[in-house]
């Protein structure tokens, strides 16, 4: 049984405020397709008009065979008639039922005893057993976030929207829950549409990445793709992209184009479609740093360079390197060390030609 | 100012009036406007129980005339008033009463009209509060038919309370005043039956003038021309007899 | 002491009570989702029992409810009884005259529920009736709590339209208030006093156990 | 029309309103947030007022105040003036018959604002008066609106107690309630019909503006 | 002027659960203070006695020379008394102010004239610029955060609990209002308590880390002796350590000791107090790969083993090596590409002396 969603719409606040979506993918069993952008492009919005939770103006939505929402035809089914699971990003919990009872509230026809068993596997699944008895507000942030999880999985919905899901989280207990929850729902068989903002957890979790930008889809398909080749400059600054050069094709040659950047020289795919001015977008780990050394001719991009800063974030360095233009590369603390880095010093940098990634300019 | 408003104190009596009263006692102080133009005689109805209670607590009238006696011997005796102060100013009479729809003949059953099969319920004032409902239930049970109506009776806690119960044909039959039967607005809306005088102690109405009263000379004027020729046409023709001399 | 007219006092309150709560949840809860504009018409006229003295309303209410009605006739030709001097007479005044102090504290407090937790319910596929009866009637508590006690305090209290509708008809339609008012209208102030005093023992009573009752389930 | 007792009637309920305003938001306020474990009792003394008829009611503060009263006596001698009888009189008792209408609304309404919030104005520095006025009530507002409208029409439609305490004196104590008590009572009909319209019609649009305001004012 | 926050005191929920907090440091100029630690440790109830809104069972707490608190004398300071500011884990907006009045809410006795710039001010510097008019539930959660952010900072408080500031931020805004935060503190000269559960973010911002675990402080100090050298091994999880074995002592000689670890031997400092039995703790990035070549002598802990998985984490990966023990290391994807790592090949692990940490074990 193939089931598929689509959803073509656009919800408007107001005259200033509009989001459009429209993307369809195949449902029918475990993916998990995540909406990617900044604070305020529309992901909740989006989240709701497919929950049913809010009426789009115009479109269409439907999942499988059934229409969910026809502007023309004036449907718009209840969310109660979607059998969806909602995952809200300030959990919503019911503030006079217990932990116990919130994450069974979903669960109707149910016996006494099958309840308990269903209820105590979440708990015991989310790290929140002892909690049973408590009410909302005498448990932590993070806790609540993990009672709203249970909530929602525990009812076994045809499709889960999670806004969020992991952003109160600790890091062990979110990586933890990454994985569990990745398995957890391959088990359950669920497609899912996940808000993030966060891009380690895209890259986690995503099969399919939607990028949005101001309410409108600005990039979709793999997330390697798009988060390695973006189609435009929003795209490159939102997913990240560590290096943004403006470049100009000198030469293409067999699919391979030769840019010039501050002064230097690179090589790279052609972009599609062929364009004279173009963006050089580089993500900062795939720069590899070597002592410097006199420039050799070899089918790679080496640039020599000075080094002009160093930051420290976590266990990464960042380094910017002024190489004619400003490159910043991301190598391991220990690499750095080894290197002995320090601003100032000369440096060769190394980019593949494939980690060239040209975005035409207009 | 101030001396404007005690001389206008002075000129002006202010009479607490029993609701039964009321449509007799708005003709008579027409007719005593007429008389005595440099008074003025401002009234204020309600019932006699609420009045004792606050003319104990000094409420602001010169007079009070009560549905009963036992009112204003009450004040009497609390030093609201002086003995000589009160006077008998009418003595009132019931009536079986039904609205002009009602198919009963009052003329021939008489009493009987209360057992007539169409009657389901009989409103009368309440007896533990009115003077009309205890009269009501004397005249019943003399009349040897209280153990048959018992079971339908309401009770109004007032005689006009007990009108609107017949009149809007909740209740299918009320004993009611005859001041009230005569009066302007029941006239028209239904017929009656007087019930004979003998069956009922007497419902004397007396009024007294408080010890407080302002304007003695206006009071004193009220209470002569109500109890004097005058007065006593406009209560015969309300359907009151007269005080024994 | 009046027994009796303890007896129906309290009926009428609980059953006045009852029925307000009956009634005036699915008004209130009606009144506050309906989207459509002139619904202030409809929250004015739920007040208006209000501004009219219940002896007045009771009037009114009495001649709508008469023989000579067509209210009166259709009630009577269906139960079989005339509305006025019975119970279920002074039960439809004491209803209709409490009206406004169920229903308004109730859309007061529905008005303040969340509405994510309401959304919250749906996703989990909970209907709007269990949604309201789960998430929206809890979470209210102390406005419905409210709209209670003032009914039925009131309900005790109220002898107006009581007296007009129900011709305190002893152990039918005489409750204590009536009693209480007859008392203190006959002078017998002591009768009245002990009345009162009973009353408002009684009444301190029940609403010290209603509250302390509710007290135990909010916390 | 009696425009006399229109304006004494609406200057009583306007005022009223206004006292228990003022009275009745602190005492609310207190009572939500105080911790002693007796508070039922309070919160049970102050719906009392509703359980005894108006007119006893009525007749007790008429005791109470009268000159032969302590304070009555204090009352005279702080204000030269009586209570029963007077304008002020009637405002007393009708402010204290009132008091749980606007009372427990205000409480309910109290109950139901998010303690989180009135952290977050104390931890910007705002005093709890301060936190009170710019927080809490505004939040509140259905429910302070609720209070406030049951009590006016209330108030209104309130005879007995006005008609003990302060002896039906046109001009100064009595209500167009009362007077339409009057005029059904001498079964003048048509102008009770005329007078009654007309305090439904006045209410209705009082009520309408009200609702309207409030509206535009909440959303 | 000389401020110092000291903090002693313990907060009983119930009886099972009991937050114990204790600890002290210079407050007289801009530093950042950092609570770490999993969802449910005790952060927010330590933020919330900070702040005075909740009354500890015992203790003190003082400020500069003023006492917040203190159980024995009965004295505890109102929330206005103390002058904080107090981000909320749940922004608490106030839903009938909109965004410009929310912001300007702590604002009194400040003209319209200058409360305009102020606010403005704030409104530009977290982009919320355009939305002065709306009211909380029309803007999104990260716009909701940023707005109390900004509602707390345009009172420039004494001192400033943020919990969890940037927890609902996309990744671009997040970095940038990370270093934007640590710069804007800078600016408004106030010491700070941050409640974060992200590591990076710890890192980042924190000049001194609390490590608290089921309400009680494990470890305390600069950011990274902690999280190079946690105390325990709670405390190693909780800074998620990413390798930590049970290990011996064989040998310690000049403050060098030789540990053996699975059937290998490492050397490392030795730990204070000396244990036989210990924790070998090495965060993954000190962990460097090389081509497996044949051991050489060297002060260097070289250590041959198989790969045994690779997991992709954004730009890097990390690989589970098998080397008599379970070893996991951080690479940069090229480096992984550049040494062509696949499971099952045999590779060289390095490790310097001071990367392996040893936690005595008992
Ligand atoms: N009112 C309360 N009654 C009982 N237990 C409570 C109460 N408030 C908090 N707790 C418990 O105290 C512990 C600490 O809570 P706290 O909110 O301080 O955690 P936290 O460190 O902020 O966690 P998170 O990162 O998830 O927000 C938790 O286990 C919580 O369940
Ligand atoms: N009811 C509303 N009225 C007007 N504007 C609104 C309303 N709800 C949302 N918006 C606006 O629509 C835009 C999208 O909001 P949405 O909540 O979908 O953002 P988001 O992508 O979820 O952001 P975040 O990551 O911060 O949660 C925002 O600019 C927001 O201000
Ligand atoms: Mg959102
Ligand atoms: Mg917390």
């Amino acid at each position: 049984m193939s089931k598929e969603l689509a959803a073509r719409f656009v919800k408007r606040f107001g005259k200033k405020v509009a989001i459009e979506a429209d993307f369809q993918w195949l449902a029918d069993r475990f993916s998990i397709t995540v909406l990617f952008g900044p604070s305020g492009c529309g992901k909740t919005t989006t989240l709701r008009c497919l929950a049913g939770l809010e009426r789009p103006e115009e479109g269409k939505i439907t999942f499988g065979k059934s229409t969910w929402f026809d502007a023309e035809e004036r449907i718009h089914l209840s969310p109660q008639q979607r059998g969806i699971g909602y995952l809200f990003q300030d959990y919503a919990l019911f503030p006079h039922l217990t932990v116990f009872r919130n994450i069974a509230y979903g669960l109707r026809g149910v016996s006494r005893a099958e309840r308990r068993k269903l209820v105590g596997a979440m708990l015991e699944r989310f790290n929140l057993l002892g909690l049973e008895d408590r009410f909302p507000h005498q448990v932590s942030g993070g806790e609540q976030q993990r009672i709203a999880l249970a909530r929602v999985l525990v009812c076994r919905p045809q499709l889960l929207l999670l806004d969020e899901p992991l952003s109160s989280l600790d890091s062990p207990i979110r990586k933890q829950l990454r994985t569990d929850l990745r398995y957890l729902l391959i088990d359950f068989d669920i497609p899912v549409v996940l808000v993030t903002h966060d891009r380690i957890e895209a890259m986690a979790l995503a099969d399919h990445l939607i990028v949005l930008d101001q309410g409108r889809i600005r990039q979709q398909g793999p997330v390697a793709e798009v988060f390695n080749r973006p189609v435009d400059i929003d795209v490159a600054r939102i997913v990240g992209m560590g290096n943004v050069q403006p470049g100009r094709i000198v030469e293409t040659n067999e699919g391979l184009a030769t840019v010039e950047v501050g002064n230097r020289q690179l090589t790279a795919f052609a972009p599609i479609p062929l364009a004279e001015q173009v963006y050089v977008c580089i993500q900062p780990e795939e720069v590899i740093l070597q002592k410097a050394s006199p420039e050799l001719s070899s089918p790679r991009n080496r640039l020599l360079g000075t080094i002009k800063s160093l930051t420290h974030e976590g266990p990464t360095v960042l380094v910017t390197i002024d190489c004619g233009f400003s490159l910043v590369a991301l190598v391991t603390r220990p690499a750095s060390e080894e290197l002995a880095l320090t601003v100032g010093m000369p440096i060769t940098a190394l980019v593949k030609t494939p980690a060239v990634h040209l975005i035409p300019r207009s | 100012d101030t001396r404007e408003k005690v001389e206008a104190r002075r000129k002006e009596v202010r009479v607490a009036v029993a609701a039964n009263f009321q449509f007799a006692f708005e003709e008579m102080a027409a007719a005593f406007r007429e008389e005595y133009p440099e008074f003025e005689v401002s009234p204020t109805y309600g019932s006699s129980g609420n009045f004792y209670a606050q003319l104990s607590q000094d409420a602001p009238f010169d007079l009070f005339l009560s549905a009963d006696t036992h009112y204003p011997r009450q004040l009497v005796e609390q030093g609201f008033a002086k003995n000589e102060d009160t006077f008998l100013y009418a003595v009132g009479q019931i009536v079986l009463w039904v609205p002009n729809r009602s198919e009963l003949d009052l003329e021939r059953l008489g009493i009987e009209a209360v057992n007539d099969s169409s009657v389901k319920k009989i409103a009368i004032a309440n007896p533990t509060l009115a003077p009309y409902g205890q009269a009501a239930e004397a005249a019943l049970k003399k009349l040897g038919v209280y153990e048959a109506v018992k079971d339908r009776l309401v009770f109004g806690d007032n005689i006009a309370q007990t009108a609107h119960f017949v009149e809007s044909g909740a209740a299918d039959l009320g004993i009611l005043a005859l001041s009230l039967a005569v009066a302007e607005p029941m006239k028209e809306r239904g017929r009656y039956w007087v019930v004979p005088l003998d069956t009922y102690p007497p419902i004397e109405q007396s009024g007294v003038i408080l010890q407080a009263a302002k304007s003695e000379k206006a009071t004193l004027a009220l209470r002569s021309f109500l109890t004097g020729p005058q007065g006593r046409g406009i209560l015969k023709r309300y359907g009151y007899t007269l005080p024994e001399e | 002491m009046d027994w009796t007219a303890l007896a129906v006092t309290l009926k009428l309150a609980a059953w006045t009570t009852v029925i307000l709560l009956v009634l005036g949840l699915p008004l209130a809860y009606w009144l506050v989702t309906m989207r459509w504009r002139g619904k202030f018409l409809i929250e004015a006229v739920v007040a208006l029992p209000l501004v009219l003295p219940p002896t007045v309303l009771g009037y009114y209410l009495l001649m709508a409810t008469g023989p000579n009605s067509y209210l009166g006739e259709g009630v009577e030709s269906l139960t079989g009884e005339r509305l006025p001097f019975t119970f279920l007479g002074i039960l439809v005044g004491s209803v209709l005259f409490n009206l406004p102090f169920a229903v308004r504290p109730f859309a007061a407090a529905f008005l303040s529920v969340d509405r994510k937790l309401i959304e919250a319910s749906w996703c989990l596929g909970e209907s709007r009736l269990g949604t309201f009866f789960r998430i929206v009637m809890p979470l209210s508590w102390p406005g419905i709590f409210t709209g209670m006690i003032l009914t039925f305090a009131h309900t005790v209290g109220e002898f107006g339209v009581v007296l007009m509708v129900g011709g305190n008809i002893p152990g039918v339609t005489r409750t204590l208030s009536i009693a209480l008012y007859d008392d203190v209208q006959a002078m017998q102030y002591e009768a009245a006093g002990e009345t009162a005093l009973l009353l408002v023992a009684f009444s301190f009573a029940a609403l010290c156990i209603i509250h302390f009752f509710q007290r135990r389930v909010v916390l």
